[in-house]
């Protein structure tokens, strides 16, 4: 069973990497641009796992025959890939979760409830995903404390004047995203940590849209919490990852209980492990676990430096194309942006936009994107979203803009 | 559906319908007013309903959403206007299910037969239905 | 791509199943007899998923292109599969969960915790899995309330008298398990949901060692609560079923808070979508749930009863053959059992069994199987446990015995 | 290792020492005790230190367990046996080192250097280590 990276991926060629996604030589003409919603998956990850499936397969932990012992492994040696491709040495910082969206609720619940009390703040963004946003919303409305909401300026970037103002000593966590996944902006969060560390409040980064071509390193960063999916970096559904940095590593409390997270159990009473082994609350997604270690194995293969400029030649090129038809509206112009980008059609709704493009192969989203907040403060409904990943390329961006044009001549 | 018979649909119905929707304004005084909102799309619309006795005399709408639920809104209003509340509860009903299940209806209206045509254009039938729905629910939780 | 269903799988032809699992092809000479600890994969169901993820992949919901609407689709249609296979026509009973554990707990927070008042009880067994117990302890100390926890006799069934007099009009619920996962003792689910009934307690049903092998159907067992993994039916790790009777639909409150479960965010204010929708916050485990219903067709392919009667054959051979070994004793002689065997050998420690069967091939467990509180009832630390599934042998059974028999040689 | 390694191992080395365990008892009076406990095997022994001084004199040990784990206390028994607390914690932390890092060490008694060498035996590695592990923790979170 050789499948796992036949061809050689590196940095020479991501020119040629769209050959290792199998989607796109079943249906060479999908010009697949949703990538912000789910990343096609190479070959060789989803090969990771289902080899893995097939003639490895065991429950960990407590086997004491080879096969067990040996998914136990590959299970540990996944979290400290992890760990690496994460910048830390100390694979106890990393928790296995179901996906961003749990890990920020469980950062909401194991972490921030105990330490809450009446006077308290929590800041987020007006940009943030509906998952990074509605845990704290729902916090503040049980302990009756306050929700910072900063703000966007008219392009689409933070507040930041607000941001410094609303994090204050009594500022119990600030979560924000690193890319913006309706308008693709780039937060600047070493300055916003920087801000946060200087009244001792913790950070949580929303890494959903970042993971697979920013350099996210908790040594280099120095956040407190770290979130992302597997399935937004070539991994696959069902499996994410919380980091956790070390000072708050004993802090973390257990989600669920049951099996793999105990110590001991009485009829009385029980003992719980500490994280990240605690929140391992039954049978962990074991094959999830090793796809998203082959996905970070996969993007340091290709260098997060290269998909990134690929990533800016795209975001760049599409920017211009677009502009070129007077009906777009480009939602958003932030100062920087990467792989993302809202725009809407006069007169003509992003569904129908969707709708039409999609009978010419292009595949994009349409609609709020889980970011209510943010479209009602930018006074829309909806948008129309296209989003990059490395397997992309100009010439889709110009049948894009062909399929645009054609539709807003037919709809005139 | 091709590429071509989507063309030649909007063309046809959807877009007339679209541009200029019957009864598409905002009115201050109606008898009882509806709200129809994708949460998934962010389309949201206002229907105002005047009545005499359980006739519906007229119907409006107002508020923002894509061509195909906008020109359901406006067959609609089109529709509903001069029912009482049982037919119009009726027919919404039928309605939604010839969108959702296996049921086929004859409806009078043939543009009321082309949109329920459209239940294999997918992912957007929540945007025919939507209207139609927020009637159905309006009927089930306040009148009956 | 026609992966699927390469081979056809029907009633007949139970004895070939074996050639459905690759594992078996490629490790001719594994005899893997912890299937209670996770199921060994077919081809089939691994191609579901792994042709998906290459060939079909797209996030669902809201995306208007095609690619995205069929995984919709495959997505509700894969519920809909589900609520027919536990005898329901209504997929709005279905929710998909991480698994058994997180089913589990998410019954205990989302339902049982709200209306916890003191003076209430929740009744469970002494037999139970830690996924099955902890959750009600915990709760249990939260609100000061009463666990009560139902004895085994010495045989290993339930003490039915015991269970009667606990369950009254305080108790909140009644949380059992079909099979004990270290005795393989069947417990009498129809009779105690009927005592429980009668006093008008609802019943949650751990079916984790049941599922693929007993007809379980909401119509006919009328339980009120269903859970179990799909990587103990053939399925992938990372997703499994939270079945919920149609009258506490209502009651069921969202767990996580994110994107997909929500009707409308504002700054101020969100409303969520109702059971089973409001527990999907997050991307979804989408390959998961094709997964686990693919194996749910795999099942019904096989048909339940033949491989119930093939698991008491072997388990019936299982007994007297280890009944001829004297230095072993069987742990637990419950009036049914169905597919796993404990036992214990003289003066050698479980752990010291399985290392030395480990050589000979043979994969079984060894230890306390999440269920303390059981073994602390019996008198034991641990015990060595055999389990079978649909791709064990007779001949497997002999060499398992051969292989004890020399240990004990060895080891005397 | 192969079955013929693990059976000649165990015959040599493990079998003997968890047959005749040194030590194996429980005793009333001791200076101080300390649990070693696996939860997710089970094996439980506790382990009963004298001492003169910051000498330990004698150790005994009591409880239930695999033959590697109770072959493993039996040696820590005999090996801590005279020595200084300071070098017990030593000996300890390097013998878990041992058995969980890349480090080697050469032990003084071949005995423990065979019990180290078993730390490619995947999944009893934990069993090996049990007591001296605990011995580690005891003292770290008593003494320092
Ligand atoms: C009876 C029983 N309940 C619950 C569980 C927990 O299942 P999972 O680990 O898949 O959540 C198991 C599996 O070990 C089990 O056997
Ligand atoms: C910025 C951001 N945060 C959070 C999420 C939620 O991720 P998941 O649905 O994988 O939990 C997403 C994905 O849509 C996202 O783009």
């Amino acid at each position: 069973m050789v499948f796992i990276f036949k061809k050689h991926i590196n940095k020479n060629n991501i020119k040629n990497v769209r050959t290792h996604f199998p989607i796109f030589k079943s249906q060479p003409n999908l010009v697949y641009l949703d990538s912000a919603a789910t990343n096609q998956r190479p070959q060789s990850i989803v090969a990771a796992q289902s080899h893995f499936e097939l003639y490895e397969n065991a429950n960990i932990h407590r086997g004491v025959y080879d096969l067990s012992n040996k998914s136990s492994q590959k299970f540990e040696k996944s979290r400290s890939i992890i760990a690496a491709f994460l910048g830390s040495e100390n694979s106890e910082t990393v928790a296995f979760t179901q996906g961003t969206t749990a890990a920020i609720n469980i950062v909401a619940r194991s972490y921030l409830e105990p330490r809450l009390k009446s006077g308290d703040n929590i800041v987020t963004t007006v940009m943030e995903h509906h998952a990074n946003f509605i845990p704290w919303q729902m916090l503040c409305k049980k302990y009756g404390i306050e929700l910072r909401v900063v703000p966007i300026d008219q392009n689409g970037d933070l507040d930041m004047m607000q941001l410094k103002e609303f994090i204050d000593h009594h500022t119990q966590l600030v979560a924000v995203t690193h890319i913006s996944n309706t308008l693709g902006t780039i937060n600047p969060i070493a300055d916003i940590i920087a801000i946060a560390h200087a009244k001792e409040v913790p950070v949580l980064i929303d890494a959903a849209q970042s993971i697979s071509h920013f350099d996210i390193s908790i040594e280099h960063l120095d956040y407190d919490f770290l979130v992302f999916s597997g399935h937004k970096m070539f991994g696959p559904f069902g499996i994410g990852i919380l980091q956790v940095a070390e000072k708050h590593i004993q802090q973390m409390l257990p989600l669920h209980y049951g099996g793999g997270m105990i110590k001991q159990v009485t009829i009385e009473n029980t003992q719980f492990r500490d994280f990240p082994y605690n929140l391992d609350a039954g049978t962990p997604n074991i094959s999830g676990v090793i796809g998203i270690s082959a996905a970070a194995v996969f993007i340091d293969a290709l260098g997060k430096k290269n998909m990134r400029q690929h990533l800016e030649e795209l975001t760049y090129y599409a920017l211009d194309v677009l502009a070129q038809i007077p009906e777009l509206t480009i939602v958003g112009t932030p100062k920087k942006q990467a792989g993302i980008i809202s725009f809407n059609a006069k007169n003509i709704h992003p569904h129908d936009v969707a709708s039409f493009l999609n009978k010419d192969g292009i595949a994009l989203r349409a609609g709020m994107h889980c970011t209510q907040p943010l479209l009602a403060q930018m006074g829309l409904q909806a948008t129309a979203r296209i989003s990059f990943s490395v397997y992309n390329t100009k010439e889709e961006i110009d049948l894009l803009a062909l399929s645009l044009r054609e539709l807003i001549k037919f709809w005139s | 559906m091709t590429k071509d018979d989507l063309q030649k649909l909007y063309k046809s119905k959807i877009l007339p319908e679209n541009e200029h929707p019957y009864h598409f304004q905002e009115i201050k005084s109606f008898d009882f007013q509806i709200e129809a909102y994708n949460p998934m799309c962010g389309d949201k619309y206002w229907l105002f309903f005047e009545q005499h006795g359980n006739q519906i005399s007229n119907v409006f709408f107002h508020g923002f959403g894509c061509a195909l639920s906008k020109a359901s809104l406006s067959l609609l209003c089109k529709s509903l206007e001069g029912m009482p509340h049982k037919d119009a509860i009726e027919l919404s009903r039928q309605f939604v299910q010839c969108l959702t299940t296996d049921l086929n209806f004859e409806f009078k209206k043939e543009s009321l037969n082309t949109l329920a045509e459209l239940k294999h254009f997918e992912g957007r039938v929540d945007c025919i239905k939507l209207g139609w729905e927020a009637v159905c629910n309006h009927f089930e939780n306040y009148e009956n």
